[in-house]
């Protein structure tokens, strides 16, 4: 199947955003706090639709929620009867607009996973029904990375809607799934369905300028195979020394997905959610008989990374890390995971 | 002697809900065991009366309870809290009752901060021989929260009486 | 304000003399000007060690990490991070004899965007309160004031404070940043991950979050010394303050002006009373 | 799983008549943990135990829940039907459904049926939550300490030995017999003050379960209920008490002259001195302050009339330890020093002394032979003012606090002078007469009548001296107009205060004192005998000003206490107490600051498991915790809980609701 570019500008733009808030169940980025969140909105103005790229909060709970329901349950002298839950919020039909590329992409990586073993029916079922709007990237924050992982000028699979900023104002709408394609299709989209082709030239130019205005570079092809060799390293002491083990990072992080299973019950109704929670987190490991097998600060900070950079990648083919830099801009003390990596993996190795 | 519910009893910090016409508020007491629950024994046998909305709990000294339990009574199942203890130089435990106060004073104004009317937490000084002032508490406070309606703030999602 | 030089000299005279086996300060973040806490063992680091408005993080918060439990540490401490290390001291936590303290007499410090930090405008007790040694000239205590954010709430009406704060509660992710991130918070296992708590409060929903907030703010009033290391770790940029500006505010004005960590060897406002304390709210 | 036993009582038509038990039968049988649910006429009834008995056994039931009254009426009596079906007793919970219930809700029967149904509930939440709990036994040392040997301390420790149980009686002063071997004659029988005491003293000397440590302080106390071990400094007396006679040779041979403390500092004693000649031990002791030899090296006369060789001049101090098992004190009072009263010429004038100077001169074994005389120029006085609340009830320059005895002995005093002088005339100026008390009234009565004492209601506002006479002026505020009264002596009652080094010895026993010194009972009504720490008693005028007869009672109320303390060889104790968990706590010992009852100690515990480094967290001695849950609710770590009261089982009540 091939698949539609329209080339608008500006104003088309809004326009196509504005009819699309006012018909879908949509969310967008909405500044709360000072920051930028996914929130559902009703109306352009409350929002961002341009993917900010300060926004340090991930598209990741409008999938994977920082808590789910998964079970109902009652008590009686009759038993206890388990019953499902209330209709899942998040599961219709929806568009998310101005989603940031590297959010885009760790909803990809994120996808192996819950494909993988048991069948995450709940997530693959709220991406189904979700049409993603992201602008290509083309500038760089100061923790930003994802260069230096597998980021692709041409791949923009993660989106179903991408939108180009092109030369002379041009706005290119490109749908880059099936599910964006039919989007565009039943929702006219602004502009003249596909025109003359970018411009490749001059968009290889402007990644390049993209390109080299990221602070953190690294040649990250052999990370892997260095990282795996270093499980020993005392490296990873020294990169988490700093640490306050405060979890914000695993919590905003676009990818990780550890989560715990809690009950609450008042009289005798009962619900079990399904959490965030974090690898950093002291007692993510603490077993009932009271053994911790990580109880160190840096033996935390090596599953982390170890996961992130060889075990996921093992298993899936991917980096569990797509380099957006969220948890370094919102660490307290600006640890940045691309440092940890870079230092482990040049870090001498122990014979 | 039920609480009065009127026709529509809107919840003081949320006017959007409406309470249900067979709404009956649930009020959430906290006695300690040698003044106020013993007040509250005594109010039983001089058969004074009061609304029967209070839910009674025992604990040795006002000094037992913790700020999360009143945290946990609202997330649940009150619509008010009433904690009581004996009065200033009375505590059976000498001085639990000094701290205690002290506690409450910072909970109630921080709740009153975040949102909750003030008259859903209350504290009373019930000696073991003030029956009838345990009786007009338990009226003022269930009078106090029936005008304030149900409380819906931070309620656990599954709480459904 | 800057005292990096001297700070230098003085972590590396301490290092050469064998008095401690860590430094905690500060060093530049390395991309743009601000900073980031160090924590050194290798006297050869003690040049990255820089003092300036920009040195935000209380650092008696690394006082409970392993790197420093058991060990004798230098550390630098602003008047508000004197304040919670004297409390550390008064509650057990840390032994002086193992602790050589530079007190800064503070000028106050700004945020990333260099803008002085409201704590800092409102500061109280900006000369460290324990040390061993004083770097710039001690500006005194100021009196009280109440924070400008708590008095614009305690205008607002009861449905706008609760809009305002319902809002608060449900952006929060319950990362526990919060907590970490606070030198006050040291306990074994927090009781919010106790199963006790847990039972009824373990998912992340906003009324976990009412009650994990609630009562960490509980925990820390008569206790919290406005270093706002929470606010800084918090991912959702909540004004936490606010709520332990509150019990600061209700705690100074009712039970003899009560300051956290202020004089030595007092503990926080709930361990003790006071035959004086308001008794009107009570019926 | 808990399988729950739930018993609803009827109490005849008290519940039946306003709460719909079969409801409530129901209601409890819907609940997942229960097993069983019945209901009964009366559970408290033999039959109505039974029930539960049966059900225990026949349900397998690993906690019960009984409907009823209040559990301050009943617990006690299920418990003991749990411990007879051999179940642990704590696991019962008492829902109280007729005091907060159908008692307080007889108009509204369904919404009583409803309330009481939640109570249920409540009650089987918690249970869920029991814990099995034993009752606690502490060993205990029978031995009691009794600190001071006034009249408190002697009959306490009379009453306590005659019990046969040890007492060990520790006395500051070389005798034993306080403040009331030095009064004369006793109100409201005017019976000799020391034909009372003194053979009480002898029999304190002579008992088989007393030892008696005179010339000695408690310097030490560790440890708890019925498992104190004190620390006694016995100070050097110089004289070896084995092989003194106490005839008295030594004494009478001293050349060093002091104040005699005993007579008030009218007349003189040696530096080597027996306090009074009924002094119980009656052995010597060297004021060292005082002694040439041992100032100076010189002297040593003392040794040489001594037959038995009993001076020993190189004698020191010493400590001794006792393991005690509960402490009386009973350290009595002294007066208030009036200096304040400038307008008085306190110190200014000779002629002006205190009630206590006055009653040694009165008396037949004191200094003036028993009679009175004016300091100055040594003559009888024929006009006697009296002035009361001097400090008393003053809260500008003295205290704020009644002294309660000043009343009766100042009446007692008009009596002693007209018996003594017949001539004279007592003027005695007073702001109210406080003679509650048997045979008091009359007595102040028989004062003013049979003595023809002037009583002047007022406060005096000056004393000047006139000549040889002092002239005091007040006003007698029944007429409405001052007076001026011609006067050869003046006798200020002062106020009585606590003995000085209470606050001291009060840190040292790890108990409290008020603002004025004085020690605090633990309950100003119910617990006036008791201190907060447990096994610790107070008697007489350590705790607040009193009379003898009181002084007495309570001495002998404090004797009761410690042989009920002492009536097993372990203590029992409701299992109610704080536990600490020792991995979440931090050691900040903040519970250790907030506990009413020094139960709170920390430990030193390995860092981890096996490691060397140590941490401290605090331990709870469930000897002496008496289960408040102060340390419970600021414990922040959430490491100490209540047995009986437990976060699970409150939170569990909450949530059922």
């Amino acid at each position: 199947m091939s698949f539609s570019t329209f080339v608008t500008d500006t104003a088309g733009l809004q326009k196509m955003f504005e009819a699309i808030i006012s018909k879908h169940e949509t969310y967008a980025p909405v500044e709360k706090f000072g920051k930028f969140d996914y929130k559902k909105v009703s109306s352009l103005k409350e929002c961002n639709p341009d993917s900010p790229i300060d926004a340090t909060m991930s598209v990741k709970p409008l999938f994977f929620p920082r808590a789910s329901k998964i079970i109902k349950y009652e008590a009686s002298s009759a038993g206890t009867s388990i019953h499902e839950t209330d209709e899942d919020p998040i599961a219709g039909k929806r568009v998310i607009l101005g989603v940031k590329h590297c959010d885009a992409r760790g909803l990809q990586v994120l996808e192996a996973v819950n494909k993988w073993d048991y069948i995450d029916s709940d997530f693959l079922k709220r991406r189904a029904n979700t049409v993603i709007f992201s602008t290509r990237c083309d500038k760089a924050d100061t923790q930003c990375f994802c260069t230096s992982l597998d980021y692709d000028v041409e791949n923009l699979d993660a989106m179903d809607v991408a939108i180009i900023n092109g030369p002379d104002g041009r706005i290119y709408l490109c749908a880059r799934t099936e599910k964006g394609e039919n989007f565009l299709t039943q929702n006219p989209a602004p502009g003249s369905r596909n025109p003359e082709p970018i411009a490749q030239e001059e968009m290889k130019k402007q990644y390049e300028t993209f390109a080299a205005s990221f602070r953190l570079k690294m040649d990250y092809k052999d990370v892997n195979e260095k990282m795996s060799k270093r499980f020993d390293s005392p490296a990873f002491e020294e990169a988490s020394r700093n640490c306050v083990s405060c979890n914000t990072c695993a919590f905003i992080c676009p990818t990780c997905h550890c989560f715990k299973i809690s009950d609450e019950k008042i009289r005798d109704t009962g619900l079990r959610y399904k959490s965030y929670d974090s690898c950093n987190n002291a007692y993510f490991t603490l077993e009932a008989g009271g053994h911790n097998p990580r109880p160190a600060k840096y033996r935390r900070w090596r599953q982390r990374s170890m996961h992130k950079f060889v075990y996921y990648k093992e298993r899936f083919g991917v980096n569990l890390c797509v380099g957006c830099g969220h948890c370094a801009i919102s660490c307290p003390v600006n640890i940045s995971i691309f440092e940890v990596v870079n230092h482990v993996a040049n870090a001498p190795v122990e014979s | 002697m039920e609480a009065e519910v009127k026709d529509k009893i809107v919840s003081i910090e949320k006017p959007e809900i409406i309470a249900p016409p067979d709404w009956k508020p649930v009020i959430v007491g906290i006695l300690c065991n040698w003044c106020s629950y013993a007040g509250s024994d005594l109010t039983g046998t001089s058969r004074m009366q009061y609304p029967p909305n209070i839910r009674i709990i025992r604990v040795p000294c006002s000094s037992r309870v913790d700020p999360w339990f009143i945290i946990k009574a609202l997330q649940t199942t009150a619509d008010g809290v009433l904690i009581s203890g004996c009065h200033p130089g009375d505590c059976h435990y000498i001085s639990g009752n000094y701290y205690a106060r002290r506690r409450f004073l910072v909970t109630k104004e921080l709740l009153k901060m975040v949102g909750f009317h003030e008259h859903r937490v209350q504290f009373s000084w019930v000696s073991a021989a003030e029956g009838a002032k345990f009786a007009q508490v338990v009226k003022k406070v269930t009078d106090d929260v029936v005008k304030l309606g149900p409380l819906h703030l931070y309620k656990k999602e599954n709480f459904n009486k | 304000m800057d005292y990096s030089k001297e700070i230098r000299d003085i972590a590396a005279k301490l290092f050469a003399d064998g008095k401690i086996d860590v430094f905690v300060g500060y060093r530049m973040n390395g991309f743009d000007d601000n900073q980031v806490p160090v924590v050194i063992t290798d006297p050869k680091e003690v040049s990255t060690l820089v003092f300036t408005e920009k040195s935000v993080f209380n650092l008696t918060n690394y006082l409970k990490t392993d790197h420093t439990r058991g060990k004798r540490v230098g550390l630098i401490v602003k008047g508000c991070d004197s304040r919670s290390l004297n409390l550390l001291l008064t509650e057990s936590q840390v032994k002086r004899d193992r602790l050589y303290i530079i007190g800064i007499a503070c000028e106050g410090v700004v945020d990333d965007k260099g803008v002085k930090m409201q704590n800092c405008t409102e500061c109280i007790v900006p000369d460290a309160v324990v040390f061993d040694e004083m770097l710039g000239s001690p500006r005194g205590k100021k009196d009280y004031i109440v924070n400008a954010d708590i008095r614009a709430l305690a205008e607002k009406g009861l449905v706008e404070r609760r809009e305002y704060f319902e809002e608060i509660f449900e952006n929060c992710i319950r990362c526990n940043a919060c907590r970490h991130s606070c030198p006050l918070c040291y306990c074994a296992k927090c009781c919010i991950d106790q199963e006790t708590a847990s039972l009824y409060n373990g998912s992340n929903t906003a009324s976990s979050a009412f009650h994990a907030l609630m009562t960490w703010s509980l925990h820390l009033a008569g206790r919290c010394v406005d270093c706002r290391n929470c606010e800084k770790a918090c991912p959702s940029h909540l004004p936490l303050h606010l709520l332990h500006k509150q019990n600061e505010k209700v705690i100074f004005e009712n039970f003899q002006n009560h300051l956290a960590g202020v004089e030595e060897g007092e503990r926080g406002a709930f361990y003790k009373y006071s035959l004086k304390d308001p008794d009107d709210f009570i019926m | 799983m808990a399988r729950v036993g739930v018993f609803v009582c009827f109490c005849g038509a008290n519940i039946a008549d306003f709460v719909d038990v079969p409801t409530v039968v129901e209601e409890a049988k819907k609940i997942r943990e229960v097993k069983f649910a019945v209901d009964y006429k009366y559970m408290c009834s033999d039959p109505g135990q039974q029930m539960i008995r049966d059900a225990i056994v026949q349900y397998r039931l690993t906690s019960i829940v009984v409907a009823a009254c209040s559990p301050r009426m009943h617990e006690k009596t299920f418990r003991k039907a749990l411990s007879d079906a051999g179940m642990n007793p704590y696991l019962l919970e008492v829902a109280n459904i007729r005091e907060h219930s159908s008692w307080v809700h007889q108009k509204d029967k369904k919404a009583a049926t409803e309330k009481a149904g939640d109570l249920v509930r409540m009650a089987v939440a918690k249970s869920i939550a029991n814990e099995q709990l034993h009752e606690i036994s502490v060993p205990v040392t029978k031995r009691a300490l009794v600190i001071g040997g006034g009249i408190a301390g002697i009959q306490a420790a009379l009453d306590i030995a005659d019990a046969r149980i040890p007492v060990t009686l520790v006395e500051r002063s070389p005798s034993i017999g306080g403040r009331m071997a030095q009064l004369d004659e006793t109100f409201p029988t005017l019976d000799c003050s020391q034909c009372i005491l003194t053979p009480k003293m002898v029999d304190v000397a002579s008992h088989p379960y007393i030892e008696l440590i005179p010339y000695s302080e408690v310097i030490e106390l560790n440890g708890y209920v019925g498992n104190y071990k004190a620390r006694i400094r016995k100070k050097a007396s110089y004289v070896n008490f084995k092989s003194c006679t106490g005839c008295g040779a030594c004494w009478q041979k001293c050349p060093v002259k002091v104040p005699n403390e005993y007579n008030m500092g009218i007349d003189k004693r040696k530096a080597i001195y027996t306090p009074f000649p009924q002094a119980v031990p009656n052995k010597p002791v060297i004021d060292a302050e005082h002694c040439t030899m041992l100032l100076k090296g010189k002297c040593g006369i003392c040794a040489k009339f001594c037959e038995k060789g009993a001076i020993d001049f190189k004698m020191v101090d010493e400590v001794i330890e006792r393991e005690i098992g509960a402490v009386v004190v009973a350290t009595g009072y002294d007066l208030w020093d009036a200096t304040p009263y400038e307008e008085y010429g306190v110190g200014r004038y000779k002629d002006i002394i205190n009630s206590l100077e006055f009653e040694r001169m009165v008396s037949a074994n004191g200094p003036t032979g028993g009679l009175p005389i004016r300091p100055s120029d040594g003559k009888v006085p024929k006009s006697v003012v009296f002035i009361k609340c001097v400090g008393s009830r003053d809260k500008a320059k003295g205290i704020e606090f009644c002294s309660k005895i000043c009343c009766m002995y100042t009446a007692k005093h008009a009596i002693l002078l007209h018996h003594k002088v017949h001539d004279s005339r007592a003027y005695i100026f007073y702001m109210d007469i406080r003679a509650a008390g048997k045979g008091y009234e009359e007595f102040v009565n028989r004062a003013q009548v049979e003595t023809g004492a002037v009583y002047l209601r007022g406060r005096v506002s000056k004393i000047y001296q006139k000549g040889d006479k002092l002239m005091v002026r007040g006003e007698d505020g029944n007429l409405g107009q001052e007076v001026e009264v011609e006067a050869d002596l003046v006798v200020l009652a002062t106020a009585i205060v606590p003995y000085k080094e209470n606050p001291a010895l009060a840190r040292l026993l790890g108990i409290s004192y008020d603002k004025y010194g004085y020690l605090s009972e633990a309950h100003p009504k119910l617990r006036p005998v008791e201190t907060a720490k447990a096994g610790i008693f107070l008697a007489g005028c350590t705790q607040a000003p009193k009379d003898i007869p009181e002084t007495v009672a309570q001495a002998s109320a404090c004797a009761a206490k410690v042989c009920g303390l002492f009536a097993g060889d372990t203590m029992k104790k409701d299992p109610m107490v704080s536990t600490v968990n020792k991995e979440f706590c931090s050691g900040c010992q903040n519970c250790v600051t907030v506990c009413p009852y020094q139960a709170i100690v920390t430990e030193d515990i390995p860092l981890g498991h096996g490691a060397k480094e140590t941490r401290t967290v605090a331990k709870i001695n469930e000897g002496v915790c008496q289960g408040c849950g102060s340390c419970v609710a600021i414990c922040r770590s959430m490491a100490i809980n209540l047995a009986g009261f437990t976060d699970p089982q409150i939170i569990n009540e909450i949530v059922a609701i």
